[in-house]
């Protein structure tokens, strides 16, 4: 048996390179081949990948609405009636010092009636008011944590000097709720896109892999080895899942810059990611989907067809 | 060289493809196998290049038992042979020329010997002018010879050849038979299964008979039916 | 040529009923056999489905929550001081014949003192605000279009009577732009993630098919005709929607019931579809996306491979 | 039955698989096509059952010319034909019943009828024992056997087989054999291309010889070849 054990051995680390090269021609190759196939894979991976990239932009913009949502939330402290500027300052302290208070700001009488008028609108009937001042000093607490409100709040309540404490009570639990909704509605959308396009990009190569299991049989009959079976398939896999992102990321981005731009202009005061907050994102998550998702995929699918 | 130690197989469905076979061909040796149809020929091959293990017995192919090769060891059995499969197995999305480099690749061959040995075995079976055909808009000899290129363009020292003239008219099936005869010459071992009473009867060659899966006769020189 | 003509005529009526039956257990036959790309086609037009049935689901509740927000979008008139009560229903009658207004209710001072306590908290600071109520008589003005209320308000302001008039301004404004914007989301999320399931549905049957198409070349040269041959895959194609569609119905429903009384729980303030509401949209769309597009799939996916 | 006037098939590669052949097979004959490998004997059948259509000339096949065929007549052509082809051409997926009861079904014929016939024509090709086999499951010759059996199941006008005994050893060649010449007795038309020289030359039928795409010889009671 002249060469039959011996092949294998002597040539091995110089064939690796060899292999190398005609792993990639062969893989383009069949990309030009398999025309109807491939274009059908690429779509099927990108539109996957539209949905990932999608979730993320979307997770991202809730998270930053919820931050924004709960930097908002604040306790109050209606002080006592006819307290001195000395007191009202000591129980300012006092309330500084709770557990979970961050900061603590003093809202003299006026300002807060003249905050009221602005909220209500300017419109005369309020001018009246200003000499009947219905309104007390107060103190606006900052929390560290917004969901800490209603504990910080009874806390607060128990410092002499203060006569009543509201943290908008209902709606600062419902803005909680919201957030907290908001949250998990994000995570939740993120988990279920992200298996729709790994089972559609598993499907797709298997598919592929399918339709090609004749080439597989063939190759390990002549002697391939499974690594050497798996190469083409894996780099093909690869190129589509790489073709595949980076026409998801080109889709996405040119979206979301203009839908960015639109909402912007009709709706100020949400709070979206700009391109520089959402690019580094949206890259990682769509290419490095696009890769690993294509290799593991391929890799996957053809697992069942390897050594019959 | 290849030895079968009382073999029998049985596939799924019931069928005894062979029966308590047992067989020796040495190094150098050419031999046909012949029988009717369904009595198991190409059956003995597949046991050779692992394509099915035995139910029972084992089979040896150059001192190593390859019924009991592990899965990864496969591959290096397979380099060592050439396989002329009776349906051709050609990769069908691969041209003529990359369809028999692909076997000098999986071998590991040096890639600037590639292209002049794929030449070379092109031209032994006579189709150096068409490299660039897909095997599909091929006719149907064509494709054999492309089969035979394939099997010995690695020079194999064991070759396997399932009815390689089944396809083929008698003057191209002598040629493909001359060009047998040359790699046996220089070493090879063939193992040849074939219907073809004309080139059993002159290349008087060692005949294995089967018959329902059993060895009936095993003459050297023999001829393609001793009743005939 | 003994039949060659004939054989076509005779037997159509009588060969109908036949070859349905025939049909129907080839194609289960088929499900049956190639089961790995039966599982793996479902599966994906599953997925889809799951995509397009969110939509509709998350569509149908962001429309409840618009249309909730728009209604609250009202009108108000602040009027003049000391009319008297004919004069005052003078000015409702002349304001309620203003094109575009649905209804006009009269809010006297006091009640809208209580109403404004309300909205502040019930805190003793504004007790003592009774006494010398500052707010002016007013008019609440429902429109039939939310989006009217710019136009109506300025036309609303030149009534005789009337000193003042609002309609929350930027808040209106806001919301408007807001509900808007949320349809608009909703429109878009529906058409791509709709595209996104036809693409994948096609795709997936054109692979089944390119796997198979040795067998429609076959087939064709056995003298098949294009019907012949499609009946099998377009029977196919709609057991697979239909399969794909069940386990997305379920699926979808139990996630939406499940998420509902979560968030019914946590925000009781959301207007959510209720599962009689959700029902209806939900069974339509996807049985009815999943058999047409299971059939207009493998339709569309056989194309190319008949009469070569 | 058939007529080929001055019929040049050239494929989109540049090959040219016929040149200019003209030729009558009149109902009831039964011709042998021979020729060497790629002379163009699979190209021919496939014009007549419209795989391929010629680049000149007209193909006629029971009247009517098939060149010429609109798309969707193509099915009626094929139902009046049975054709054995090289490459078996048989379902995979589809047990060996099922195989030759779709070309039943493909005509039309009624339900109750083709159990009967699916079996009677298993039996003609030797193979009723084994209805319920996948196609892969079964040995070239039986694989060849299952394409004969599919295409007379139908009682065909006209019968094309390219190498239908390629796979099979002399016994059940003679066999098929006479399958087909029974059918030819009943009136069957049979254009068969073959590379076996003992069929030809001892059934002595008419013989029409290819070679690189022109009919070279065209003779009744003929042998294989002259020289021969
Ligand atoms: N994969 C398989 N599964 C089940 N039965 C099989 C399988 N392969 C072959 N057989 C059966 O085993 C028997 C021997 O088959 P084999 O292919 O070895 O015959 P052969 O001698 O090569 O015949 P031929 O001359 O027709 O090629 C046949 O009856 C065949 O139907
Ligand atoms: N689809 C095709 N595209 C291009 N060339 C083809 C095609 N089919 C056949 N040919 C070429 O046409 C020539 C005739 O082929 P054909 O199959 O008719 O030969 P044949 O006489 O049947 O040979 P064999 O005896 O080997 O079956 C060959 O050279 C072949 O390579
Ligand atoms: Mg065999
Ligand atoms: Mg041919």
């Amino acid at each position: 048996m002249r060469s039959m054990r011996s092949t294998g051995f002597r040539r091995r680390t110089q064939r690796v390179l060899e292999q190398g090269t005609s792993f990639v021609a062969d893989a383009s190759a069949s990309f030009r081949r398999n025309g109807l196939m491939t274009a059908a894979a690429v779509t099927t991976i990108m539109v996957a990948l539209l949905v990932v990239g999608a979730a993320v932009l979307i997770g991202l913009n809730l998270g930053n609405i919820a931050e924004v949502v709960e930097g908002q939330v604040q306790v109050v402290a209606f002080l006592r009636d006819g307290l001195t500027s000395v007191e009202a300052e000591k129980v300012r302290t006092a309330v500084g010092a709770v557990p979970g208070v961050e900061e603590v700001e003093f809202v003299g009488r006026g300002e807060a009636l003249q905050r009221l008028q602005q909220q209500m609108g300017e419109h005369a009937a309020f001018a009246d008011l200003a000499s009947t001042n219905p309104l007390p000093d107060s103190l606006e607490v900052q929390l560290t944590d917004p969901r800490s409100a209603p504990v910080v709040a009874s806390v607060v309540a128990r410092q002499p000097g203060v006569a009543e404490v509201t943290y908008g009570g209902e709606v600062v639990d419902r803005l909680i709720a919201l957030t907290r909704g908001l949250r998990g509605v994000a995570a939740l959308l993120t988990v279920f896109l992200t298996s729709v396009a790994l089972i559609v990009v598993v499907n797709t190569i298997r598919l592929t892999v399918i339709a090609r299991r004749q080439e597989i049989e063939i190759m390990q009959l002549v002697g391939a080895t499974p690594w050497f079976v798996r190469w083409p398939f894996l780099i093909e896999g690869l190129f589509q899942g790489a073709a595949a992102a980076v026409a998801a990321v080109v889709v996405l981005g040119t979206v979301y810059l203009v839908g960015m731009l639109r909402l912007q202009v009709t709706m100020p005061f949400l709070p979206l990611a700009g391109p520089a907050d959402a690019a580094l994102p949206l890259l990682g998550s769509v290419l490095m989907g696009g890769f690993c998702v294509g290799a593991a995929g391929s890799l996957l699918a053809i697992r069942r067809f390897l050594t019959s | 060289m290849v030895q079968f130690q009382d073999v029998t197989k049985g596939y799924p469905n019931g069928v005894l493809a062979l029966r308590r076979v047992s067989l020796r061909v040495d190094p150098g040796e050419f031999v046909f196998v012949v029988g009717p149809t369904g009595t198991g020929k190409s059956t003995l091959l597949k046991l050779l290049y692992r394509d099915e293990s035995p139910t029972e017995g084992r089979v040896f192919v150059a001192g190593r038992d390859v019924s009991a090769l592990p899965h990864r060891a496969i591959p290096e059995l397979r380099r060592g042979l050439g396989v002329v499969f009776q349906d051709f197995k050609l990769l069908p999305s691969r041209t003529v020329f990359e369809n028999i480099a692909f076997a000098l690749r999986v071998i590991g061959a040096p890639p600037q010997e590639i292209r002049s040995r794929v030449i070379r075995a092109l031209d032994l079976v006579g189709l150096a002018h068409r490299p660039d055909a897909m095997p599909g808009h091929l006719s149907g000899g064509e494709q054999q010879r492309i089969s035979i290129a394939r099997a010995i363009v690695n020079d194999p020292p064991l070759l396997l050849a399932d009815e390689p003239t089944g396809n083929l008219d008698p003057n191209s099936s002598w040629e493909i038979m001359q060009v047998l005869s040359r790699i046996n010459l220089r070493g090879t071992t063939v193992i040849m299964t074939t219907h073809n009473k004309m080139i059993v009867d002159i290349l008087r060659r060692r005949v294995v008979q089967l018959a329902a899966g059993r060895v009936v006769r095993d003459q050297s020189r023999g001829l393609y039916a001793v009743d005939a």
